[in-house]
């Protein structure tokens, strides 16, 4: 079997509240989602994989990446396992192996296209902030 | 807040007597001091002449209601405060008196004075107490009078008021208030968290002086059965009078025990506690555990609600479990 | 007799459907465990008064322990869930009063576990043993 | 005082071998009320029997301690011996000294002062027994069932044949229930009309049975063996003993626009009906929400054209009084609303159906008169996709589905899928599933059939979304075995919608004071063993209303539950056991505590005159326990604040002696 990578497993379970084991492998949540030509894995792959342990490939996916945090599969999935939250959960767990090696905010105003509007940005930020 | 004057109180009983709407009122008289009320029947308008309502108008009329309705040719009027009300409703869900033979009016309340803290300043020779603004005492020590705010004075109970909301009325006097979140778990908590060594030293010194009088019993509006256990010779735990320190403990246990889950939080059994024991501490106790393991109840809050000792979910906690989180 | 000799008494209130007979088992398969532990048979575990707790510590009981069906397996479907909030909400009180929450327990044992039927006497006899004789709730005329 | 004989038995070495039982029989004779004490090697011999017989005589004895082997094990027998020698079976206690000596203890001296202990606390218990005699109760030898679906029609042929009156109570005009609605059933594929209507037309026709259609039960008191039920027979404004059923005021009747509940609101009725052709009774009933003449006034068709003389606009609600002995719950299912799926757009498009629907649309009888045709637009459907566990084991959301798993639907959708593809070919047919559940007889071969033979297109996954669009339903589902998405144009989509008890289940139980689950299915008295009796004596379960269930399930737990109610109603007394509880009317408060915690709803309340001082009489409320209710497991002794609530044989102060015996 693949590796099974019990410590990002119990921190993805840990930050995205999701309980993978309440999955019941009705697929409602890729049979939902908007986004899955463009993905990879997909939703219910997600919720398997992360149960399975089995992360690295999730985390080197640009499926993280294609989800459109639309939370169809979140507001579908009869069993309530958000996979959004667990896809968000990975994403985040990405950012924090980069060792928070993130923007700062001294470094931003450099890098802003003047014509983007500002209010682009800040629904950006609250479009995938959740 | 308004505040509701002894007058207003006479005049809206003495109409419903005259009318016939009632036969019997239940209200506060003098005692054998100004501070020392008694709960009295009235049964004409001149009676209520004796009617009083100021800061030491504790006691809780609900209970009452069991003998007067019976007593009753009509109707018994009854003043309650809110947190009498609530009394009230768990007597209600108890069937213990007839609701249609009640008149009761909800008389707003911004608490009570517990007069041994008075006394704690003044010394036990009061001689005349007065309430307005500010409750005046005279002591026979001195001819000036001391002045107390309400605040300063006011009964523990009341400084931990659960809520100005009545719960029943057939007719509200003054203004509405609100439930309110109150501290009144706090002094649980504390000695929740206290040693097994200390807690059982903080009981010892509390319980061991218990007198047996039984007047947190005949109080008590959830104590209303037609004979006690520990008053009936065929019950094997009759017991009129502790011989040990245990046996003080297993009163007060199986007392709390009973009302678990009926008991109001009205305060009543510290209140005429004699030896001053902070009864109403093992009561809460019990309602504050109920609440953590069993969802929020507040005993009275509605008519016919189910208590949690009489309910289940097939997913309670262990007994071996309540403890959890502590120590 | 002296002190140090008083073994300790474990009353054990047993339901007639379930833990009963478990402990009907557990002599049937000779599992031993201390002949302090007392059994009293009661139709369900919910016949069991806090005050009959209360009584056999004053009595001089060391520890008092109450055995019934599994939750959910209760003969009388219900009567397991009142004694699990009852004994839950009187140990509570038990401890909030100083007193040592060891000496008291509720296990859920079926007739067909003999062998946790002893096994849970066994460990109940010597935690309640460990922890000595029950001073803060005898009643002393009572006392051997 | 009694007089307290204490026999200990050796059990050969089994108890002599780790018990010096000449000790134990020697220390219990000085015990309060011991008169007389002896030992033997088999107490339980004829022998061991005749010695107790004998000492009973001989001492006038009036309790006895055994001090032998379990209770559970010859409890009965010592209590029988007592019974033959003239006293008291219950005036008998057990001193376990046995399994809970001998045997757990290795050497003589624990075990024979543990022994001595327990014979003590027997003997401080047989001080405070007294006689105790078994309730009797008569049995009314009339059952009743309530809801005539096949469940309660299979109830009823059983118990009407072994010759029990039976009444059924059905809400509906008819009887037949769900299964009436039904086409083929599975796995057989019968048509349910062919198999069920012979067995309505048998319950018409049954001279122990009595029909009260279009009737409800209102009431319920008493207990088991005798139950006093009121029934409320509805207005349906037309003499049931006069109409002939020739449906000639159903053909006139001119307000036409009544949907048909019966063909599930896909067609019109009549307000004056028969909702279907075989119904029993056949009679007529006048929707009084619809009927011209009940509303203003204004019509009187149906009067004119009826030969017989059978409508009657002035009829009342009628209610009936009857006692019974049993009473057997069968009041079936419904499919859940899909008002909450808006991703499955049932709201939004009239050809996403449920299955119950699509059962009407491929019934001979039913609105297309068996053609499969859209509702919409009347046009065959060429493809049609099947949607799986809707709303079923959905833990998501409580208003919208139902945790469990409804497991018929796994089954009807295989049959609906094969049943299309054989009456029309050239449709494909697509079944979204989770799982495909098919454990019974002959069932998982009829899955494979509709696969294999059928060539219906399984595929495992759910579908996300149905969006209309023109005269297609877009459904977008995924595959998760190909790990593809799919975007089918389908015709029709049919969802399998979960199934819930009938609403008319809890206030139905509150009045049998029955126990139900959080989902509204009545709970068994055993999950294993008692599977078709409530809790409540003489009430019991039949068919979908304890879970759901398939015909052939339902129709064995109508038999079985028949069966258990035949065994009731032949005996013509009921003996209880007397270890009940029973309270002190005089220290009563009528608190209603116990009543709360008493799971078989034993206990009422009375109001009572109590004689008072001064020559006074207060009323009191009080509560009385129905001995042959309560069961006796003394939950409510426990709830009673004032200890007016005991239970005999395990009274307070017996167990509190025996407490203080073993702490002496």
């Amino acid at each position: 079997m693949h590796n099974s990578n019990k410590k990002l497993q119990q921190e993805i379970i840990r930050i995205s509240g999701v309980n993978p084991k309440k999955c019941m492998r009705c697929g409602k949540c890729t049979a939902t989602c908007p986004a899955f030509d463009e993905m990879e894995y997909h939703p219910h792959q997600f919720v398997a994989m992360v149960e399975d342990g089995d992360i690295e490939p999730l985390l080197k996916s640009e499926s993280l990446y294609r989800c459109l945090t639309c939370f169809a599969c979140v507001d579908r999935c009869p069993r309530n396992v958000e996979p959004a939250k667990l896809v968000e959960a990975v994403r985040l767990t990405v950012i924090r192996q980069k060792d928070a090696n993130h923007l700062k905010a001294d470094d931003i105003p450099a890098m802003l296209d003047e014509d983007i509007p500002q209010q682009a940005l800040v629904s950006a930020f609250r479009k995938y902030a959740k | 807040m308004q505040k509701i004057t002894r007058d207003v109180l006479v005049e809206k009983a003495a109409s419903l007597l005259e009318n016939g709407t009632v036969d019997r009122v239940l209200g506060w008289k003098k005692g054998e001091f100004d501070y020392d009320l008694t709960p009295a029947v009235f049964t004409s308008a001149d009676d209520l002449k004796d009617l009083v309502w100021n800061d030491f108008c504790g006691a809780n009329f609900s209970k009452y209601l069991i003998a007067n309705t019976k007593k009753s040719a009509s109707k018994v009027l009854v003043f309650l405060k809110p947190c009498d009300t609530y009394s009230f409703n768990q007597l209600l869900t108890e069937h213990r008196f007839d609701r249609e033979k009640v008149y009761a009016i909800g008389i707003p309340c911004e608490g009570m004075a517990d007069i041994s803290k008075i006394k704690a300043v003044t010394g036990d020779g009061i001689s005349s107490i007065e309430c307005g603004e500010k409750i005046n005492v005279t002591t026979i020590y001195s001819d000036d009078t001391v002045s107390f705010d309400l605040s300063d004075v006011m009964a523990e109970r009341c400084v931990n008021c659960k809520s100005k909301k009545h719960v029943a009325y057939d007719e509200l006097i003054g203004e509405e208030g609100d439930v309110i979140e109150s501290g009144r778990f706090d002094e649980v908590e504390r000695i929740e968290n206290m040693t097994a060594d200390e807690r059982y030293a903080f009981w010892q010194n509390e319980l061991s002086r218990c007198i047996r009088c039984n007047a947190c019993r005949d109080v008590c509006p959830a104590c209303t059965c037609e004979k006690c256990v520990f008053d009936n010779p065929n019950h094997s735990l009759e017991n009129k009078a502790p011989a040990t320190s245990f046996e003080e403990k297993m009163f007060h246990i199986i007392r709390a025990f009973h009302v678990a889950g009926r008991c109001t939080d009205c305060g009543e059994c510290s209140r005429v506690c004699p030896q001053n024991i902070p009864l109403h501490l093992l009561n809460r106790k019990f309602i504050k555990d109920m609440n953590t393991h069993y969802g929020e109840y507040q005993a009275g809050a509605e008519v016919g609600s189910r208590a949690p000792l009489v309910n289940y979910t097939t997913e309670d906690v262990e007994p071996g479990d309540v403890f959890e989180g502590r120590e | 007799m002296q002190v140090n000799e008083k073994k300790p008494l474990i009353v054990a209130f047993c339901c007639n459907w379930c833990s009963y007979a478990g402990a009907d088992l557990a002599g049937n398969n000779r599992l031993s465990y201390p002949a302090d532990v007392k059994i009293i048979r009661v139709p369900c575990s919910c016949r069991v008064n806090p005050m009959f707790v209360l009584r056999a510590f004053q009595r001089g009981a060391d520890g008092v322990i109450l055995c019934g069906c599994h939750p959910g397996d209760c003969h009388y479907t219900s009567g397991n869930y009142y004694t699990r909030r009852r004994m839950a909400m009187l140990f509570s009180m038990l401890d909030y009063l100083g007193i040592e929450k060891e000496r008291t327990r509720v296990e859920w044992v079926s007739a067909a576990e003999g062998a946790k039927f002893a096994a849970t006497m066994n460990d109940f006899a010597q935690t309640v043993a460990a922890l000595g004789e029950n001073k803060r709730l005898e009643d002393l005329r009572c006392k051997r | 005082m009694q007089r307290i004989g204490v026999f200990v038995c050796w059990c050969g070495s089994n108890i002599a071998g780790t018990v010096d039982v000449q000790a134990v029989s020697d220390a219990l004779k000085n015990e309060p009320g011991v008169v007389f004490s002896a030992n033997y090697q088999y107490m339980c011999s004829q022998a061991g029997q005749n010695l107790i017989k004998e000492a009973i005589a001989e001492h006038r004895l009036t309790g006895i301690v055994v001090c032998s082997c379990s209770p559970r094990m010859h409890e009965a027998t010592f209590r029988k011996t007592a019974a033959a020698a003239g006293i008291n079976p219950y005036m008998v206690e057990i001193a376990n000294i046995r399994e809970q000596c001998s045997w757990v203890h290795k050497d003589m001296l624990t075990g024979t002062e543990k022994a001595i202990i327990l014979g003590k606390a027997a003997v401080a218990k047989v001080n405070l027994n007294t006689p105790l005699t078994p309730g009797e109760s008569p049995v009314t030898k009339r059952a009743l069932v309530i809801g005539g679906g096949i469940a309660g029609i299979q109830t009823a042929l059983d118990i009407a044949d072994a010759g029990f009156p039976v009444d059924i109570v059905e809400t509906k005009p008819t009887i037949g229930g769900k299964m009436a609605q039904l086409d083929k059933t599975f796995p057989t594929l019968d048509c349910a009309a062919c198999i069920l209507t012979p067995k309505m037309v048998d319950v018409a026709q049954n001279e122990n049975i009595r029909i009260f259609s279009y009737s409800e039960v209102t009431a319920v008191k008493g207990f088991v063996g005798n139950f006093d039920v009121t029934i409320k027979k509805k207005a349906r404004y037309v003499n049931e003993d006069v109409c002939t059923g020739c449906g000639a005021c159903v053909e006139k009747c001119p307000m036409k626009k009544v949907p048909n509940e019966f063909n599930l609101n896909m067609d019109n009725r009549t307000a004056i009906y028969i909702p279907f052709a075989q119904a029993v009774p056949k009679v007529a009933t006048i929707d009084p929400m619809h009927c011209n003449m009940l509303k203003n006034g204004k019509c009187g068709v149906c009067s004119k054209v009826c030969a017989a003389g059978a409508i009657d606009y002035k009829q009342q609600d009628q209610y009936i009084e009857e006692k019974y002995g049993a009473i057997v719950v069968a009041t079936g299912f419904n499919p859940i609303s899909m008002d909450k799926f808006d991703e499955y757009a049932y709201n939004q498009s009239k050809d996403v159906i449920t299955s119950l629907e699509f059962e009407r649309l491929t019934n001979a009888a039913g609105p297309t008169a068996g053609k499969l045709l859209r509702p919409s637009d009347h046009k065959h459907p060429h493809t049609i996709v099947f949607v799986q566990c809707v709303g079923s084991r959905c833990s998501a959301c409580a208003e919208k589905g139902k945790e469990y798993c409804s497991k018929i639907c796994c089954m009807y959708t295989a049959k609906h899928a094969m049943l299309t593809r054989d009456k029309y070919p050239d449709t494909e047919v697509y079944v979204f599933y989770i799982d495909v559940r098919t454990p019974g007889k002959n069932f998982d071969e009829f899955y494979r059939r509709a696969v294999e033979e059928y060539g219906v297109h399984y595929i495992k996954g759910m579908v996300g979304k149905v969006s209309p669009e023109g005269d297609k339903l877009k459904v977008q589902a995924s595959d998760l075995l190909n790990n593809k998405q799919l975007h089918i144009d389908a015709d029709l989509v049919v969802l399998a919608a979960a199934i819930e008890p009938d609403k008319s289940a809890r206030p139905l139980a509150t009045m049998l004071t029955a126990s139900m689950d959080t989902n509204d299915f009545f709970t068994e008295a055993h999950p294993k063993l008692r599977p078709v009796e409530s809790p409540t004596a003489g009430v019991f379960l039949s068919g979908a209303c304890q879970g759901p269930k398939d015909i052939p399930e339902t129709v064995s737990q109508a038999s079985a539950a028949a069966s258990k109610v035949i065994s009731l109603l032949v005996k013509d007394k009921l003996t209880g056991n007397p270890c009940v509880a029973s309270s002190d009317e005089l220290m009563c408060n009528g608190c209603s505590s116990c009543e709360r915690v008493c799971p078989y709803g034993a206990i009422t309340y009375v109001d009572k005159e109590f004689r008072m001082p001064n020559r006074t009489i207060a009323i009191r409320r009080v509560a009385q326990v129905n001995p042959a209710v309560c069961q006796g497991c003394g939950a409510c002794t426990v709830a009673c604040p004032s200890g007016a609530m005991d239970l005999k044989g395990f009274a307070n102060n017996q167990i509190v002696a025996e407490v203080d015996a073993i702490c002496k």
